[in-house]
């Protein structure tokens, strides 16, 4: 057994002889809950990224309102407990339907959701280290990397066209080889098989990650473990919109809700290529008018610490002031192949201060 | 074309007032058959009351009504009052603009139009005359007389048909009257819902009723206090116009204007005349007569500057809130009730007014509609019920304009709620000519609001404590299920015993403050009141209506 | 506490009408500020308009109001009527239940109470008797008279204070008269706008009104031409009560009750009586005063059996669908407009009406409200303008029925619309005293409905056309733009040169039908109305007055 | 170039022939465009999926309405061409963006997707012949299968936890080995990475498919492939409701809406597992109650053709009956393992009349 499954075994059972040792005293049992609102999320200047605070809630046994909460942390203490000793994973709807037979149920989804999330600020430890996995699976990864899991080895450029997926189980997998010199991630799978299409992976020999919209907890710390292990600078080019910065910067710096996890998932390092609003001006691309929950949006970032880089503060005004936005693929105004062709070697070039083909 | 202009004065007439009602009942009230017939009730009704009340008898009223036909109604009328003497029978029934109550007192009916009112529609719908019959005390003696009547409507003048003396052991009066083109009807508009409320607003008043269908409802009265006899109140210097003021000097025997002034209105002492006659100049010792409109003019206005004493409120006998509280927990039965009569104040400077206001909450409180109960408001002006153009009316007004969520009630068209309203006045401002609705003055306004809202503040009480001891309890329950449960985990998680907790359960339940609120929910026993009905057994029609018309009081 | 009967009746009074009505000023429409002035309006203008119409003259009215001080103000009216003769006067100012329109006649006025309402409203509020000049014909001669006026309220008759004869070379009436706790305003329900409806509906009418604020507007005839004397009506048989039989039997002279039948109704001919006879079997030679209630009743009944020709209509006399049209093409200037005169109908079975309806739209249409036009309903009984109770009146019942978005209309309210409906009829049935509104008869708010909905047609062509015609041009220019591209894209997809197209183009196109319907759509000219509104010169405002007063009409 | 390429560049200049013939004969110029309402779409009993019938409609040059289709319907036709001959593929958004230099262009998305079915159905040729493709991978494939795209050879039993992800080109992949004795598809990631691990891939020697909700063309167009190439069984396990229902039957006999493709996508051999109405009952699973949208889908399902199998009439009516539906991952009711140790065995070893273990 690995050794942080263990340390997680161990913060279980204390977790239970914490109310055993109130009610020996005949005091009513609470537990302290590290808070998860806004107010204790705070954004850590030299690490980059949001983490938690040190306020906390109190959850005790003698309040109407957080009494089945309590209850509920227990019986999913309990089942997490099972899963760390068999070793084996579970969806959050697989718990929720093995929750029917507990003393004490979940109303639905969402309520399960933010007990394993108590948890998990709790015990400072992980929901994947808990045997608890997302459904979702994370990016498509195209490109020379040589990865391991369990006992099989494979290459990402040896996988067909759509690459390699990366599976919730991530941190069980190892990374074996590469030589890639980057990694470029793109929000869409558009422009994902467009680059493959395009050969990009030989031309600027790079990983290319497929994001799919928000990258999920296993993208991020896929591409935190990349940057950590294979050394390489980490590009990421969304759509020229708040939608599109902001997934950029969830990867970055991490995002408020995961504040007690980002110390794993955040890769401080990466770089937001584009579609910024100088792109707009300068390709002249097609756009929208930015919305109004555009604009509102914009706004709310210009005032969060991790945009307040000098970069971020002038291409989000700038955006407010030309009133519009553009898509990745609005490139294709000039061509399908001109993304590959001039954006990316422009753009990388510029930041690497080196051609790059 | 040009006519000539005497040509056109040929055709000039001159009406009387039965004939121009004749031309005009929706004046008198008379419109749409419901509303007609509820009319005729209110009429009928009110006249009684009135009357027993001026002589202190506790009302006993009778009424049944008879279907010769389609919408073609016999009604019989009949009171325990002091009767009416022979020669006033045909101004009261026949003669419009007569009457005795056209003096500054709390009374029900006011226009010298109600009886008379009813013949007419009588006589155009049927042609037929009408049957009084009057017993009353002549001197020390008791007389009974007995009229069959038609109403002159080209003199506005009674026509004696018939005329027969009878004995009699005591007083009363009652009517066999005869309408087409009415209808009775058990909606809020309808006759039915007429006596209803009067009983609710009447507590002292014991009517018999007997519908269409032969079912004879009794209402017993809820008490037997005579309501106390109310006072003429003579006009508040702040409520007249100096057209009064010239009326009254017109009107009068008195040599002096300023006896007129401190005989004919309340509050006028000789310090005030005195005030007056400097103020003004005028000549307080001039006959009245004299008196011009110029220095009636000045009168008045030196009357709004100068301060009075409140209008004297002995006059008005509100029905009380032990009365309502009887007159609703009786009827309605409900889970809980309050009612409350409040002091008296002023509307337009000078005329003086009670407001007194009762809610009933759940039992057979509000309208049941459907399966559902929604609420009801159940208006009254000087104990009346007031049936039609609620829209306009200042209860509605005032009621409407009340956060009724602040006082417990989410939704208070749906909640089963009945709310009453009754204003008392020798001079209520009525909307309309029926006399259906209040006028929405300031001050009557805002104190039906003040009245209601401070019951609504007990109500509001009775269900915050009622919602609290059910939160109490189920929030016990809760603690019940899930203490044992976070323990029995908790020792499986820490892979130990599960250890003795009941101490932290008696702790966490609080069942003591549970025991103590369920003692201060319970409400006092309520004796429904003796509406007895009966049903029409089960024998030919015309046989029940004979038996009934044995009964002595027709 | 008991009281002895006869104390009771000691009190017991007979009033007068004017003491009544004085007690109960709302019955005349007497209640709010802005409705009091607006009801004083509405009785002098239609008694003057319907005084001219008797006798064939085109109505010239002059009116001014001046105000004296807060809710206080003078009114000077004067027409060019037939005058009314010495011996009248009184009775029609100053008596109430008195008049000269108590025929089966459609008026404007009919209650016997316009004027003697207007002295009595004057009086209880200034105490102030009114001026009145009246020049009028003596057989030949042309007379004036000019009288100062009380109205006496005890005994409901004028008193004369002054009085003096005067020549003229015209005839005519005029009133000068005070009022207070009244108010003058430019909203929906005030004044002014009860004159301006009054000019739609009464083109042929010509009025002066000087505000209070010395504007002085002139509103012009629109049509010189005199509106045909409308005539007496008999009441039809399907439209009387037995009450009615009876009642004119009393006031008969006749001899016969078969005479009586065919001189007082109409339709009944001596066929009918023959047939009433033999299925009544009552007696139609019989003295019309020994008709009993229940053959009056019989003879309705029979009446309700058979069949009578339709009520004769050639009494009633409508506006004029072109007349309509023109006033309010002069007065809303809007950019289409349309107007309908229905044939006459009955309802009731025997009271005959004409409706009458107009459309306007855009242009000036409908009420500015901030800066948006919302629709308006100008309703009319008789050409008079209803400016009270319009949620419950049968014209806004029938409009709010019909599916507007039938007609091109999506949203009623917010449209740029006004509709005009006028009832004509001898015997407009309104829903109360103020003849503010009309009850919802069924007929006629099916005509009502009928005769918009056919304007309506007209309006949504007229809309759809429009419509249509923008659409078009739109058409055209998208195949300009797009025919070329595919022909462009068929080549290059084909690896061919790009052809000829021309007149495939022109095919598609359709240039011909655009023009011809730009041409439908052409409204004719209108010239707008002279209203002359002349401002108050800066003088001191005195001034002004003085000027005025020495208007020959006063 | 593939044979099915240049039948397509045939086609697409009939199509301007068509038009320009019209016009020198100065004749106003239309296209029969074959009908896609469901007027037209019809059951085709023998072959078990919807096809297309023979109504056609006409798009005009001389209607108002129709001549901005058909200016677009040229316009797009130019870009197909432009792709075919460069063997390149473009995304719906690429064309969209790339429209913005056409003479005229798209109001939205729509629109154009639109404009290219008409294509496909006017020439009888599929998008993917001409270029497009739907910018979403298909569905994970684990388990025993050899393919080859271009020149790289893989196993799906060696990519991974995740597996292999079917690309939107999966027509140009080949299937080079495979020793699997059945397919089994399910609905959700979450059952698919329970059944991976618990190694049913091995157990029951199958191909296990995540289809991720409905399954896209892709993986319609792979399932059928699999089916014809490596003639085994398909078996579709999806939630017991009418939307798991219709996923299945959308595999199995296509979809209306694709009617004119089903003949590649279909695979009326297909085996729908589960969850049935009789699986809640025999399982007693625990079940949400049907909404009222569920109980008026269940009974469009019941009256389409589809549908009219015995089994299909007898598992809906019995679903409306009970008014209860149930998820897969409802079985972890009886533990996570439940689903692969009991119920998949016992189900499909009474399809196929033996054990498969």
């Amino acid at each position: 057994m690995m050794k942080h499954k263990e340390i997680a075994l161990n913060k279980l059972r204390g977790m239970g002889d914490e109310v055993l040792e109130k009610i020996l005293q005949e005091e009513v049992p609470s537990l302290k809950i590290p808070s998860r609102g806004t107010g204790n999320i705070i954004y850590n200047q030299d690490k980059r990224y949001f983490e938690l605070g040190e306020r906390k809630g109190t959850r005790s046994l003698g309040n109407v309102k957080q009494i089945k909460k309590m209850a509920q942390m227990m019986c999913v203490g309990n089942f997490c407990k099972e899963l760390v000793n068999i070793q084996k994973t579970a969806t959050m709807r697989e718990m929720y339907y093995v929750s029917e037979g507990w003393d004490v149920g979940f109303d639905n989804q969402q309520e399960s959701n933010n007990i394993t999330e108590d948890i998990e600020v709790t015990l400072g430890v992980s929901r994947e280290n808990l045997g608890l996995l997302p459904e979702e699976d994370g990016a498509s990864v195209y490109g020379d990397i040589t990865l391991r899991d369990d006992d099989v080895e494979f290459n990402a450029k040896k996988l067909g066209k759509s690459g390699y997926t990366i599976p919730p189980t991530i941190d069980d997998v190892e990374f074996v080889d590469s030589n890639v010199e980057r990694i470029i991630a793109v929000e869409t799978m558009g422009m994902y098989h467009r680059m493959v299409q395009e050969k990009a992976y030989d031309r600027f020999n790079t990983l290319i990650v497929g994001l799919k919209g928000q990258a999920a907890r296993a993208t991020r710390r896929f591409i935190r473990r990349a940057s950590d292990e294979l050394q390489v600078p980490v590009y990421i080019c969304n759509d020229g919109d708040p939608w599109g910065f902001h997934i950029a910067m969830v990867i970055i710096s991490g995002s408020a809700k995961l504040a007690h996890v980002n110390h794993d998932l955040a890769t401080p390092d990466a770089k937001f290529l584009g579609v910024t609003a100088s792109d707009i001006e300068n390709y002249d691309l097609p756009t929208d008018k930015l919305k109004d929950i555009d604009v509102a949006r914009l706004k709310e970032l210009a005032a969060d610490p991790r945009y307040k880089a000098d970069f971020w503060q002038t291409e989000i005004k700038k955006m407010i002031k030309l009133g519009r936005k553009a898509e990745q693929q609005s490139f294709s105004k000039y061509g399908l192949e001109y993304i590959v062709d001039n954006y990316f070697p422009n753009k990388i070039s510029a930041i690497e201060g080196k051609p790059i083909e | 074309m040009e006519r000539d202009t005497s040509e056109l004065f040929e055709e000039f007439k001159e009406l009387t007032a039965s004939e121009f009602f004749r031309r005009n009942k929706q004046m008198l009230g008379f419109s749409g058959k419901i509303r007609s017939l509820t009319i005729v009730f209110h009429e009928l009704i009110t006249n009684s009351l009135d009357a027993c009340e001026e002589v202190g008898i506790l009302p006993d009223i009778t009424i049944e009504l008879k279907r010769l036909g389609k919408d073609h109604y016999l009604l019989k009328h009949a009171d325990n009052g002091p009767g009416i003497p022979e020669d006033y029978i045909t101004k009261v029934y026949c003669q419009m603009f007569a009457g005795s109550k056209f003096r500054n007192i709390q009374s029900r009916g006011q226009q010298g139009l109600g009886c008379s009112g009813c013949v007419l529609l009588s006589q155009m719908t049927t042609g037929q005359p009408v049957k009084i019959r009057s017993r009353y005390k002549d001197g020390n003696e008791l007389k009974g007389i007995e009229m069959t009547v038609k109403l002159d409507v080209k003199k506005n003048t009674g026509i004696i048909l018939n005329k027969k003396e009878f004995e009699t052991d005591r007083t009363g009066s009652g009517i066999e009257i005869e309408f087409k083109d009415v209808s009775y009807s058990m909606s809020e508009q309808g006759a039915y819902e007429y006596i209803r409320r009067t009983v609710i607003g009447n507590p002292h008043a014991r009517i018999v009723f007997k519908d269409p269908t032969g079912r004879k409802y009794t209402f017993e009265r809820a008490t037997d206090k005579i309501p106390p006899l109310p006072k003429e109140v003579l006009p508040h210097p702040k409520g007249v116009t100096a057209d009064d003021i010239i009326y009254l000097c017109k009107g009068t025997n008195k040599k002096r204007f300023k006896n007129l002034l401190m005989d004919s209105l309340s509050r006028v002492s000789a310090a005030k005349i005195k005030e007056i006659q400097e103020a003004t100049g005028i000549d307080m010792n001039k006959r009245p007569k004299s008196i011009t409109w110029k220095e009636a003019e000045a009168v008045v206005q030196q009357f709004d500057k100068m301060k009075f004493m409140a209008p004297p409120t002995n006059g008005l006998k509100p029905i009380g809130s032990e009365q309502i509280e009887k007159g609703i927990n009786e009827i309605l039965l409900p889970e809980f009730s309050t009612a409350i009569t409040r002091k008296p104040q002023a509307y337009r400077g000078g005329v003086s007014f009670i407001v007194e206001a009762g809610i009933a909450y759940g039992g057979n409180s509000g309208r049941l509609i459907g399966s559902q109960r929604k609420a009801e408001i159940m208006r009254f002006a000087n104990r009346v019920p007031l049936t039609f153009d609620q829209g306009s009316c200042a209860i509605t007004e005032a009621l409407k304009s009340i956060d009724w969520r602040r006082y417990g009630v989410r939704d208070l068209d749906n909640a089963p709620i009945s709310v009453f309203v009754n204003i008392i006045s020798t001079n209520v401002p009525y909307l309309s000519t029926g006399k259906q609705s209040v006028a929405p003055e300031e001050e009557i306004v805002r104190e039906i609001r003040q009245a209601t809202m401070k019951i609504a503040r007990k109500l509001e009480k009775y269900i915050r404590t009622k919602k609290a001891a059910k939160n109490e309890e189920m929030r016990a329950k809760i603690f019940e299920d899930l203490v044992p449960v976070v323990i029995k985990q908790s020792a499986l998680l820490a892979e130990k015993d599960v250890p003795e907790y009941n101490k932290v359960m008696d702790e966490v339940t609080h069942k003591a403050k549970i025991m103590d609120m369920k003692n201060r929910l319970k409400q006092p026993e309520i004796k429904p009141m003796e509406v007895k009905t009966e049903e029409p057994e089960m024998r030919i029609k015309t046989e029940i209506e004979e038996e009934l018309s044995e009964d002595e009081n027709f």
